[in-house]
């Protein structure tokens, strides 16, 4: 296996330099997932403003992958349109299911796009999908209780 | 491409090294496929390169061995799961053999019946009811009569004709408001009856109680489609479809499985762990506790491809003309008595049959010296052999592999039978 | 005939041929055993040859086939019973895995405590304590947590020192005389503690309780003698211990598994059935319904055999060896550290260590690029990984094939983890 | 495998022929026993007088082997005395379990010497051995109830 395929400059600059870590107020949805194979961890939270992702704020303890992966996402949720940040979703999502195949739109995904290679290592793929794991599920949270236009 | 339409015996026959196996100085007619079948190659290959090639335990390990392991049982499982027609992999959960299949279900409802929170369909109490007929394999009557014991519920059954049919007129009666659960055999193990679903499904939803069915004749022999059946639950067992034995299935819908309790606890079937207390992970990991039977699942697989290249229709067709001749021939020998159908319509190629004045062990012995390899005894199917007021039969049953000369020498060796005890 | 003293490494190897295997441009050096073993050529080959020369169902026939599984499968039965010195071959219960032993002991007491007639040892009630200890596998714990729950019972626990051992002085205060139960494991598959079992069992003894023991990782490694140890239960798996998945043993003295009720019921664990009501075999048939994993106690008997051969004393002075020298190089390594024993003594080859701001999966990753394989998570061990304030850890293991170089290729490659996360 | 050897002129004729079937009035002890795998059954009864077997009486379901083996075994028993009668118990045993390597003693287990090949076959052991537990099992119940000298 190629180490440097998996592990990218990109990635291990995310890892060692997250972006928008910490758990901020305000939100209206927060998700705490776990990944049951290494007990990785991440809480996060979703502030919606009218048709806007406000802010997305984490705290995660988890591999490079992981956290890498929450980060990249925060730079390209951040401030997008709802639904843009769930075609990043479903896109990322894609990607990460091509084992292999795909290399991503550089164009929409930006730095995602190094998470290619994770695709062809089927147990890393569930490492770089936990923190947007958690950010659909704040988001569907979010938008449940009291809101009424989705 | 043409659809192959007939199975070319002889070439399914080299794959099959055993049956080269000779007793005396004649090659085994192996005529005992509903007890186990023979596995080709191809399944022991299979076994053999995985565990040579990529043998690791799964689901928690990054290294390269441990990742073609969890992709070679996972994959495993999906081809499974589209053998069956089950509409996601996730509904498949592997176990061990058929009869823990049948037992998690058993236990799901024990377990849920002794929660107050779980889920209310597996809850049962006195006067619930439960349902089988009288001709199932003990391990689709044991666990649900313990679950009776054990829950106050009451266990009802299906009666069985004078033609080994079940008695489908008494459907109305045993399947009331009361029964909470359907479980019943898709195709008799000791009668060789393919029972006929939909009446007894009908019943069932109408009455709102889950069904299952032990699959686990039906599943090496006919095409079987969840989806079609319109069922809850199958369970069958690999070494009985040119598997290895250690695994077996259960398929069930995806909601009954989120509804149920899990069954065996321990690793690999987790989402967090205290000492205090544990929440469990989604099916089908949460029904699969420990290491499972990883190079089995691939062997399995192997299994399913092997029927699938001969095509399930074609394995049927192949079936139905041997029960037809074996039904047939086996009529023309002196005091033998079918228990069972008698006509090769609704009915396996497994014919289980009684030889006047001969006890079946010696049948079977007889049999054996004439390297003719049948089952005698009660087949784990006591109440149908008390049915039928016979203490054991003797069994001769066919699969891909077995030709019509095979049977001509049962037939022969009942001569033989007869010759020894005349 | 003089005794092998030590392992001839290079000869064990020979028979693995997945230890050839090229990950890159390297033979990968396998230090997972302790999450599985690799199975050598004997075992894969007496697997085969039985497959293709005796494949049947058991215990239900006569012919001749059906007698040499037969055969084959109770030979399984005496030869492992003889390996870890039980009385007699049928204290031996085959089952899937450790995993279900456990679950079968657990599923004892509770399906006990449903029935009023069963045997008072096995009946439960609240107030009556199960103990456990927090160095436990899931296996060793859910089954008692699930167990306490439904029957009202108390679970408590053994604590670990921060040394990895067992707090035995809290034994007096944990184990009372409301303690019915008590469960731990010899071996610890996270921490590799060797727990010394006679302060335990002296105790149990005293307040009356049973004693059982989680020999996962004992009986691949130590020699290991029931009846010396004095306890009343061992559950073991064989795919840790060079043979395949798909089977397991629970070890239990014959009186106890008299009094046990039945688990999985169905088939050939019968004495006679009606539709009403079933009587049940002895033991150990009672504990085995369905078709059991015939093919499996083949394999299983032929990796007893190997290690016999090799002599469990010797594989004990061989991993005694590796320990201290995997235990020497790992602390040279920056940033590294051992959760568990530091010292060679009183335990297994199984390290655990953390490597400073670098996550275990991230150093699995490395270590299989360098063709190194380990385990990373919480080896289903999240209790003990909570007492000592980590998430996951990584796991080195090692077994009868592994040698000092590849300790050296694990130690070296840390070091190329330390450069990619520098 | 050698049929001949297993089917004896001697066995067959027993279980064409059983010697001392039937149950029969007085007994002391009576045993039902089930072989499992195959549903055979036996009920025997023994009546013990003084140290001697006074009668051994059976009503039995099974193969040529445990039918032609009760009838054998009556033969032997019946009008022994009680030592006697458990050293053949004990004697016919123990040819029972030497899978083929023994051959029995004539001048003490007479017609059960036919009995020597039926031991190579393990399925068939327990069926030459029904009749034989339940006699074991009628004897020991014969002697426990009210009964001082055993
Ligand atoms: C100590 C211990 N107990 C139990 C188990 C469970 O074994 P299995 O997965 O074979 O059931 C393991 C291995 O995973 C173990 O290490
Ligand atoms: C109809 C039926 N159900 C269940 C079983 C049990 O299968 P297994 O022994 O593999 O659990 C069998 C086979 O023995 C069977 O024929």
């Amino acid at each position: 296996m190629n180490l440097d395929e998996l592990y990218q400059e990109v990635i291990l600059d995310h890892y060692k330099h997250p972006r928008g870590a910490g758990l901020r107020e305000p939100y209206e949805g927060e998700s705490h997932q776990v990944n049951p194979t290494c007990g990785d961890e991440i809480t996060l939270r979703v502030h919606v403003d009218g048709d806007t992702i406000g802010d997305v704020s984490y705290d995660n303890v988890g591999c490079s992958i992981s956290k890498a992966s929450a980060s990249v996402m925060y730079e390209l949720v951040n401030g997008a349109t709802v639904d843009d940040a769930l075609a990043r979703l479903a896109e990322f999502t894609e990607l990460m299911n091509s084992k292999g195949q795909a290399e991503g739109d550089e164009e929409t995904l930006e730095d995602a796009v190094a998470f290619a290679g994770v695709s062809k290592y089927p147990m890393r793929v569930k490492c770089a999908l936990l923190g947007w794991m958690a950010f659909k599920d704040a988001l569907v949270r979010a938008s449940t209780p009291g809101r009424t236009e989705a | 491409m043409e659809a192959v339409t007939k199975l070319d015996v002889e070439a399914i026959r080299a794959d099959f090294p055993i049956l080269q196996r000779r007793i005396g100085d004649r090659a085994i007619a192996y005529l005992d496929s509903a007890a186990t079948s023979q596995k080709p190659v191809q399944v022991v290959e299979a076994m053999r390169r995985f565990t040579e090639h990529s043998n690791a335990n799964i689901s928690r390990s990054v290294h390269t061995l441990g990742a073609e392991a969890t992709e070679a049982y996972e994959g495993a499982r999906a081809r499974v799961a589209a053998f069956i027609g089950a509409p996601s992999a996730n509904e498949v959960v592997f176990t061990k053999n058929s009869t823990e299949s049948i037992n998690l279900l058993a236990y799901a409802f024990q377990n849920a019946t002794l929660d107050p929170h779980a889920d209310p369909r597996f809850r049962l109490a006195p006067g619930d009811e439960i349902v089988v007929t009288e001709m199932e394999h003990h391990a689709n009557l044991i666990p649900w009569q313990q679950l009776a014991q054990r829950t106050g519920a009451t266990l009802k059954w299906i009666g069985i004709t004078d033609h080994g049919r079940l008695d489908l007129e008494s459907i109305p009666e045993v399947i009331t408001e009361r029964t909470r659960v359907v479980s019943f055999t898709h195709v008799a193990n000791l009668l060789g009856t393919v029972n006929p679903t939909s009446q007894i499904t009908a019943r069932a939803r109408e009455v709102g109680a889950l069904v299952g069915l032990d699959a686990s004749q039906s599943v090496p022999h006919i095409p079987v489609n969840v989806a079609e059946l319109g069922v809850d639950f199958i369970a069958f067992t690999g070494h009985k479809m040119l598997g290895p034995t250690g695994i077996g299935v259960l398929w069930a819908k995806a909601d009954l499985l989120d509804a149920m309790p899990p069954f065996l606890t321990g690793g690999s079937m987790i989402k967090t762990v205290t000492m205090e207390r544990t929440t469990f992970a989604d099916a089908p990991a949460k029904f699969e506790a420990g290491t499972p039977p990883i190079a089995e699942s691939v062997g399995l697989a192997a299994a399913v491809d092997y029927l699938d290249k001969l095509g399930m229709e074609n394995v049927r067709a192949h079936e139905k003309e041997l029960a037809g001749y074996m039904l047939e021939r086996l009529e023309t020998v002196d005091g033998l008595a079918i228990v069972g159908p008698r006509v090769p319509i609704g009915r396996s190629a497994t014919v289980s049959f009684t030889l006047d004045g001969v006890h079946p062990h010696d049948v079977g012995q007889v049999l054996d010296a004439e390297a003719v390899a049948v089952r005698v005894g009660h087949h784990c199917a006591k109440p149908t052999c008390d049915r039928f007021g016979v203490n054991a039969t003797t069994r001769a049953s066919a699969y891909v592999y077995n030709t019509h000369e095979e049977i001509d020498r049962l037939v022969e060796a009942l001569g033989k039978v007869r010759k020894v005890f005349g």
